[in-house]
């Protein structure tokens, strides 16, 4: 059996690297883990304090063109570079954190739901239901004031309103997965409910949510640019990819001027989605079976 | 369907580029009004609007804020004309009313509408807004609220005598009520003859200032027009219904009721768009300019290409943008004026008694992690902060210049302004040493740590906060000074509880009196006395609350600039803030628009003045 | 016969199809002929190819599919000559196929009759009044009650053994002369299933056309056709007239399957089942391909393959072991005999 | 659906009562400069019951609406009902545009993305998809207004030009739907139209844009999947030509799943437009909550949430209804 399964892993990844955009998407994503990890090393520290606030080089919040000793430019008294390097950091954290943190909650009360039906998943469905009519940026926006400000309470509000998509993934096809002669059979074995579901169904319906939450966790990034944008995300001079594109807001009309403060956080952070996106499709792709030919 | 999409696109690019009509002036701005009756009005937005819909007794003479002309008032009260009198140490201005003068409506203007008008503020009195200044000018700074007036006169709180249904609670409560008007306000604001009367109960320098025009709560109302539309009936039974309502709940929130030299065509609150016309029967006659369209558009970067392309008229600029102002003025597409006084001031003032509870002190002890809550009321660490701050680099760098310098929290050109006195100087060196004395050497050997807040999407704040953070820390390896950007809502909260160790502010004039600026930072019962502790408001009681109350009464120029410099130098010595900058203004208008003049009373622009050439 | 008469003639076919996984050879070398009005079977269990011969000859193989080899002649025409825009002609107009599970293979969302009104439209010069018509009439023709009505149904509408006759209805519509019927009673319950084959070889008498019959089903085999093909693992293992072959199969394969037909007569409680599974298309065994369920193989089987060899007139099969199989035929007839 | 509604209001007054009064404050004043009287800020807390426990203001507000009351906005600066319906019409226009590039673009280059499955074409539109996808809307929306508008001067942002805007104010113009363009057709006024679907041509391709990627790629599965079905098989054994087989056949199987998506992504949608109607300086929905969430507004807050969640419900029907249309199955349940 031991050897099936290995044999089966490595088809999928013959299969994986077969794939053109997946082997891309990989490559930028093993880029921008390097990026991360050696953020200290390319872009040096903050010797003023905490190293995620990017230094200020200058009190004028114009910007100032690349220069050999900031080579993306400053914007916002900030040093574009800086904030770009440690932003890849920022950027996984968030991503991974939020997408973390919601599919096990979504994946927690959506198997509890699917699993004992009746009046648990009505209620648990209607508190889905719930939370999905709460409009997202107001939900965001409200909870940042009641938090306070900052990339984390960032965190806390999208994962708070964002694991409804993945509990209703998972009852779904957990309701699938129940008819299935393996649990029926484990059923009429005894064993408990709980270990039926961590067992058995867990593992054959957790796989569409991992596509899920590739594809998302770049789209975290854009939605924290987007609360920056409205003043809600990160604190100001954070090394994040949007805070540094709210910057350039206003010098928008003179891109002659500022382009490099849209261009290389705009870059960093349109290949970091894409990196996600392109794995996500390709691991969709493979774990689909209704996408195999 | 491509061919098609082509067409329309050619249809729909082929008909841009309208000519720009010499009838009407667009104005980018930023916010909208928040109502365009004077009740609720204490913005610049709505001030704005109100100005050019209404008129007062009298206006300023062009850029000055001291010399008055005849507006709705044929003269301006003063001992000189005999129209300022003095009886048992109550002071009466005497108005006369112009004849002959329409109203939008249609109504002629009479002294009882100017009466109505004023009564009408008083009674109505909402929380938060304008009128204490016409109540403290008339009551000699007696009273700020009409509540408080009533509580004073009736010996009972206005709490207990209307309940929340807006009933008297009883017959006594309303018989009160009534006598109120009667016995005290009803007289205050009297018609004979043909001109209307107010009494104050003393000297007040700055009662022309308030009821002069650009200022929103001294606009004169259409009183049938009010009543017809259901505002208060004019009578003493009754006023409390009209006592402190919703903004919508008055009758000119979104209707015009004035005798302006514009009327209303409509305040679109969904397109934040507020649409004049010309008023053509205005007794000072027609305005040059037809239709004016002022509207709010947030976004810079759209409100500049809007300017740009020559859709607007006049656009407002941040000063952090004027390099993108004068990029276009260099293009031909701007005239840009700078450097004008705008009145007013922002500044940084220390809590010496920070309340209890406050989380911005780290561990609240002078142990190199926080800060005891008494920190500021030791004048060495204010005064080591106030070397710490960069003005002159601030003023250059952040805000283009577009500020100045000044020795405390008086703007230049008020009264009792004094260039002779120190400018804040940025001196580490001194800083360092004001750091030793402090505490007794405690700070210096053990270091401190604090936080100083700002309310985010204020980027001058936020830089001024940094900067010091940076310059402070800079000194000493053991202070530690965090920036903490909060929201609106968080940094509001904390200012009215006393926890934030400093604070950031500025202060707009309400009326062009130094009186308006050195009460509201230095006295004990100024706006911001509150902030700044307990053991501030001690100091002040002691030390300048009294030349400030007699600066206030006095009626002799000389005799005000003597107390009010005596203020100052106080204010400089104990380092009671650090006066970051006085802002000056930016105005930004396309070519065509003539006429315009800086005038640091108005609120935006009063369209009467200004024309368009073709 | 003279495969020159033939309607449709199929020669060494190879369809091979690329996956990610490799090459997948799934029709390997396949010949047989099919004569206008009679009806050829071609049976195996599934995954042996059967279903991609006949979309070969339809030239309906998705991208990955691809005729690597062989020859298909239709009429005397190349069909994997004819350009696409012909194809398109012949198919539901010459050739016609039907499918097994006839819920998928009615489209959802059209109603019956509109599916078979495009065929309609598609092949013969007639108004869409005039397709309706021919749609009801096709329909009364399978047999459908109210033809009507029915027109206007929705396949979820109709039972499974309705929507199989509007199948039939469908690919009849045109007067094909070739039908391929893919498993069409395979989805269904034995009854409707008998009907169905019945409605089939009485529209086949009426109609002239030649039939070829794909199914697992060596029952259905039996009923319908004439001469048989046995397919295994992309290959014809053999092929026999009906009669011939049921009465002397000469593939072990083929006696596999005979026994997996449930007889009425029989008393066993649990049925003779070939063991284990048709191997996997990717990775063929050398030699034989039935060598991993064959009970007669040996080395030479594991080694060499066995070429298709006439036993017979009309009768070919490829086993190295003929004569054993004869043997144990023999001995398991006489045992049920007794 | 009550229930929900309850409970959406529920769960946000909890939210925002958790504030507490001093920072509810913030609604009433704007800025540090806007306390100018020392004892307004009790004032106005008492005024406004904002010290009161949360469900006594909670049974107080299901009061007031019940009476067709919501209670005053900061933000409309009138009431919230008639604050919202009078921006309802313009988001309504701005989505009811958006929504048909989306349609036709997302669903067709799907389709094509499908047909070409893995081939060179398919990949391109996916990466080219999802570069877009990838930007933040409101850098997508500057960039827009900076080449059409300020470079080209082709797409105005605004609703019409002034001169319009101001006949559009007059006592002779007919407001009916209050949506520019089309009450300039029902007055007649083809100039005005034109002028403003000139107006919506930015705002448009930057909310279609949000969109158009996501549409797409569940189009391109669904797609996918559709094409690997039986009937497709039928109706190319029929000899219908591929394009039909695709067009008709497949398409129409395959927009059942790329419905419920669409359905579900108009609340999203609606949450798009606070960055257009910002940028665009449009009016709207979007914008009108996002300003009252700044504000801490919470009867806007509150009303506006409400109004979302009704709209999902609505938007929940509408594609229930439309799924009939499409899939026949469902018309017997």
């Amino acid at each position: 059996m031991a050897v099936k399964r290995k044999s089966e892993f490595r088809k999928i990844m013959k299969k994986y690297w077969k794939n053109g955009t997946a082997v891309l998407g990989t490559c930028l994503l093993v880029f921008f883990i390097i990026v991360a990890v050696f953020a200290p090393q390319i872009a040096g520290v903050n010797e003023m304090g905490n190293n995620y606030q990017i230094p200020r080089v200058s009190w004028s919040s114009k910007p100032i063109a690349p220069t050999s000793e900031h080579p993306f430019g400053v914007i916002g008294g900030r040093d574009i570079f800086y904030g770009v390097v440690w932003g890849t950091r920022t950027a996984f954290r968030l991503g991974l954190i939020i997408t973390g943190f919601s599919a096990l909650i979504g994946v927690a009360i959506g198997s509890i739901s699917a699993y004992f039906g009746g009046w648990v998943d009505e209620i648990l469905m209607r508190i889905v239901d719930i939370f999905l009519s709460i409009p997202f940026l107001v939900a965001a926006m409200v909870m940042t004031t009641i938090l306070g400000k900052g990339l984390d309470k960032v965190i806390i509000a999208l994962i708070i309103f964002g694991w409804m998509s993945t509990a209703r993934l998972i009852r779904g096809n957990i309701l699938q997965a129940r008819e299935e002669q393996y649990v029926l059979a484990a059923k009429a074995l005894g064993q408990k409910d709980w270990k039926i579901i961590m067992k058995h169904i867990l593992p054959n319906t957790i796989f569409p949510v991992v596509v899920q939450m590739s594809m998302r966790i770049g789209s975290y990034v854009i939605t924290a640019a987007g609360l920056s944008f409205l003043g809600v995300g990160a604190e100001p001079g954070y090394a994040d990819w949007g805070t540094i594109l709210s910057y350039s807001r206003n010098w928008m009309t003179m891109l002659n001027e500022s382009w490099f403060a849209i261009v290389f956080p705009g870059t960093a952070m349109v290949l970091f989605v894409l990196a996600w996106n392109l794995v996500g499709d390709a691991l969709r792709d493979i774990f689909d079976p209704r996408m195999r030919s | 369907m491509k061919k098609i999409l082509l067409v329309t696109l050619a249809l729909l690019v082929s008909l841009f580029a309208f000519a720009s009509d010499p009838n009407t002036l667009v104005n980018l701005t930023i916010g909208e009004p928040e109502t365009l009756d004077g009740m609720h009005s204490y913005d610049t937005a709505s001030g704005e609007v109100i100005e050019n819909l209404y008129d007062n007794l009298i206006q300023y003479n062009g850029q000055s804020v001291t010399e008055f002309l005849p507006m709705l008032s044929t003269e301006v009260p003063s001992v000189d004309n005999g129209l300022v009198v003095e009886e048992d140490g109550a002071l009466k201005y005497i108005f006369p009313i112009r004849e002959g003068v329409k109203f939008h409506s249609g109504n002629i203007l009479t002294p009882a509408d100017v009466e109505y008008s004023f009564e009408r503020y008083i009674l109505g009195d909402p929380a938060g807004k304008a009128h204490w200044m016409i109540i403290e000018a008339l009551t000699s700074s007696a009273f700020y609220t009409v509540e408080d007036w009533f509580a004073d006169y009736a010996g009972m709180a206005y709490s207990d005598a209307v309940n929340a249904d807006r009933n008297p609670i009883s017959d006594e409560a309303k018989a009160k009520l009534v006598s109120f008007y009667e016995e005290v306000i009803d007289p205050r604001i009297e018609v004979v003859d043909n001109t209307v009367v107010f009494t104050l109960d003393g000297p007040f320098g700055a009662f022309l200032n308030i009821v002069c025009h650009f200022g929103s709560w001294g606009a004169i109302v259409d009183s049938k027009l009010a009543m017809e539309r259901g505002d208060w009936d004019g009578k003493a039974d009754g006023w409390w219904k009209w006592h402190d309502l919703e903004a919508d709940e008055y009758a000119f929130h979104d209707f015009g009721g004035g005798s302006g030299p514009y009327k209303l065509v409509e305040w679109d609150r969904a397109q934040q768009k507020v649409v004049l016309e010309r008023f053509d029967d205005y007794w000072a006659g027609p305005a040059a300019i037809k239709n004016v369209v002022i509207w709010g558009v947030d976004e810079f970067s759209t409100r500049k290409s809007m300017f740009e392309a020559g859709d607007a008229d006049i656009a407002y600029f941040d000063p952090v943008y004027l390099d993108q102002a004068l990029a276009l003025e260099a293009q031909g597409k701007a005239e840009v004026t700078t450097g004008y006084p705008v009145s007013s001031i922002t500044s940084l003032h220390f809590n010496w008694l920070i309340a209890e509870g406050s989380e911005y002190l780290g561990s609240g002890k002078l142990d190199g992690n926080g800060i005891p809550r008494e920190f500021f009321s030791d004048i060495h660490v204010r005064r080591a902060f106030a070397f710490c701050y960069d003005g002159i680099t601030f003023i250059d760098e952040v805000i283009n210049g577009l500020g100045k310098l000044v020795p405390t929290d008086l703007p230049e050109g008020y009264l009792g302004f004094d260039e002779t006195l120190p400018l804040p100087e940025f001196n580490l060196a001194r800083a360092a040493a004001e750091f030793k004395q402090a505490w007794g050497g405690e700070v210096w050997n053990k270091g401190f740590k604090l936080q100083i807040l700002y309310n985010t999407g204020n980027n001058s704040r936020q830089t001024v906060a940094e900067m010091l953070s940076y310059f402070v820390s800079s000194i000493n390896p053991k202070f530690k000074v965090e920036p903490l950007g909060v929201q609106w809502p968080t940094y509001l909260s904390a200012q009215n509880n006393g926890f934030l160790p400093m604070f950031i502010i500025g202060w707009v004039a309400d009326y062009p009196d130094p009186h308006n600026f050195i009460s509201t930072y230095y006295a004990s019962f100024g706006t911001y006395a509150g902030r700044q502790g307990q053991l501030f408001r001690e100091w002040a009681i002691e030390n300048v609350d009294d030349e400030i109350v007699a600066a206030i009464k006095a009626t002799d120029s000389a005799e005000r600039i003597k107390l009010y410099k005596s203020v100052q130098e106080k204010a400089i010595e104990f380092t009671l803030g650090i006066p970051l900058y006085m802002p000056v203004g930016l105005h930004v208008e396309s070519p065509q628009v003539d006429g315009w003049y800086p005038q640091t009373a108005r609120s935006g622009y009063y369209y009467y003045h200004l024309s368009k050439s073709e | 016969m003279d495969s020159k008469n033939a309607l449709l003639q199929v020669k060494d076919l190879r369809t091979y199809f690329h996956t990610e996984d490799g090459i997948v050879k799934a029709v390997d070398g396949v010949t047989f002929d099919v004569y206008s009005g009679e009806t050829l079977g071609i049976v195996g269990e599934s995954g042996c190819g059967k279903s991609v011969t006949s979309l070969s000859v339809m030239r309906l193989l998705d991208e990955k599919g691809e005729i690597a080899g062989g020859k298909i002649i239709f009429e005397g025409r190349d069909v994997m000559a004819i350009p696409e825009s012909q194809m398109m002609k012949i198919r539901g107009n010459d050739m016609a196929m039907i499918f097994q599970e006839p819920m998928t293979a009615l489209n959802p969302v059209f109603t019956v009759g509109f599916q078979i009104m495009e065929a309609i439209l598609l092949h013969q010069d007639v108004n869409k009044e005039q397709a309706r018509t021919m749609a009801i009439d096709m329909l009364r023709k399978v047999g459908i009650p109210e033809p009507e009505k029915r027109v206007d149904e929705y396949p979820h509408e109709l039972s499974g053994g309705m929507r199989q006759r509007a199948m039939i209805a469908m690919a009849l519509s045109c007067n094909p002369k070739l039908l391929f019927a893919d498993e069409p009673t395979t989805a269904l319950d034995v009854t409707i299933q008998a009907q169905i084959l019945e409605l089939m070889k009485s529209l086949q008498e009426q109609y002239g056309m030649a039939l070829v019959m794909i199914t697992h089903d060596l029952g259905v085999i039996a009923e319908m056709a004439q001469r048989v093909v046995v397919m295994y693992a992309g290959k014809v293992v053999e092929y026999a007239e009906v009669l011939t072959l049921f009465k002397k199969p000469r593939h072990p394969y083929t006696w596999g399957l005979m026994n997996a037909i449930p007889k009425l007569d029989e008393d066993k409680e649990v049925l003779y089942n070939i063991p284990g599974v048709v191997p996997d298309p990717l990775d063929f065994p050398d030699g034989c391909r039935f060598n991993t369920r064959c009970p007669l193989a040996t080395d030479k089987c594991r080694k060499e393959e066995p070429p298709l060899v006439e036993v017979e007139e009309n009768h070919t099969s490829a086993c190295w072991y003929v004569d054993k199989l004869v043997e144990m035929i023999k001995v398991s007839r006489a045992g049920e005999g007794a | 659906m009550p229930l929900i509604l309850i409970g959406v209001t529920l769960i946000i007054f909890s939210m925002i009562w958790a504030l507490g009064p001093d920072r509810l404050l913030a609604s009433y004043i704007k800025s540090p400069e806007a306390l100018k009287t020392p004892d307004a800020a009790e004032r106005l807390i008492k005024k406004y019951g904002l010290d009161e426990p949360m469900p006594v203001q909670y049974l107080k507000w299901l009061g007031n609406i019940l009476q067709g009351d919501f209670g005053y906005s900061m933000v409309g600066k009138k009431g919230v009902l008639p604050a919202m319906l009078e921006r309802f019409p313009y988001t309504l226009e701005l989505t009811i545009y958006a929504i048909i590039p989306v349609i036709l673009v997302a669903i067709w280059l799907g389709v094509v993305s499908a047909v070409h499955q893995n081939k060179f074409i398919d990949q391109f539109i996916r990466v080219f998809a999802l570069v877009g996808w990838s930007l933040p809307d409101f850098v997508f929306g500057l960039l827009l207004l900076l080449v059409f508008y300020s470079l080209l001067g082709w797409f105005p942002p605004g609703m019409v030009n002034t001169q319009f805007d101001l006949i559009m104010r007059s006592a002779e113009w007919n407001k009916i739907t209050s949506m520019p363009t089309i009450d300039a057709l029902l007055n007649g006024r083809f100039d005005i139209f034109v002028d403003a679907l000139r107006h919506l041509i930015l705002p448009v391709m930057t909310l279609a844009y949000l969109w158009w990627a996501y549409l797409l790629r569940i189009t391109r599965s669904s797609m996918l999947e559709v094409l690997r079905k039986d009937y497709i098989r039928t109706a190319r054994a029929k000899g219908v030509p591929e394009n039909i087989v695709i067009q008709k056949h497949a398409k129409k199987n395959a927009m059942i799943p790329v419905l419920t998506v669409a359905g579900g992504s108009v609340i999203g949608l609606l949450g798009g437009t606070v960055f257009v109607e910002t940028i665009f300086s449009r009016v709207g929905m979007g914008r009108f909550l996002a300003d009252a969430a700044t504000l801490l507004d919470y009867w806007s807050i509150i009303g506006g949430a409400l109004f979302f969640s009704f709209i999902m419900i609505v938007g929940n029907l509408v594609v229930d209804v439309s799924y009939a249309l499409v899939d026949p199955r469902i018309r017997l349940e």
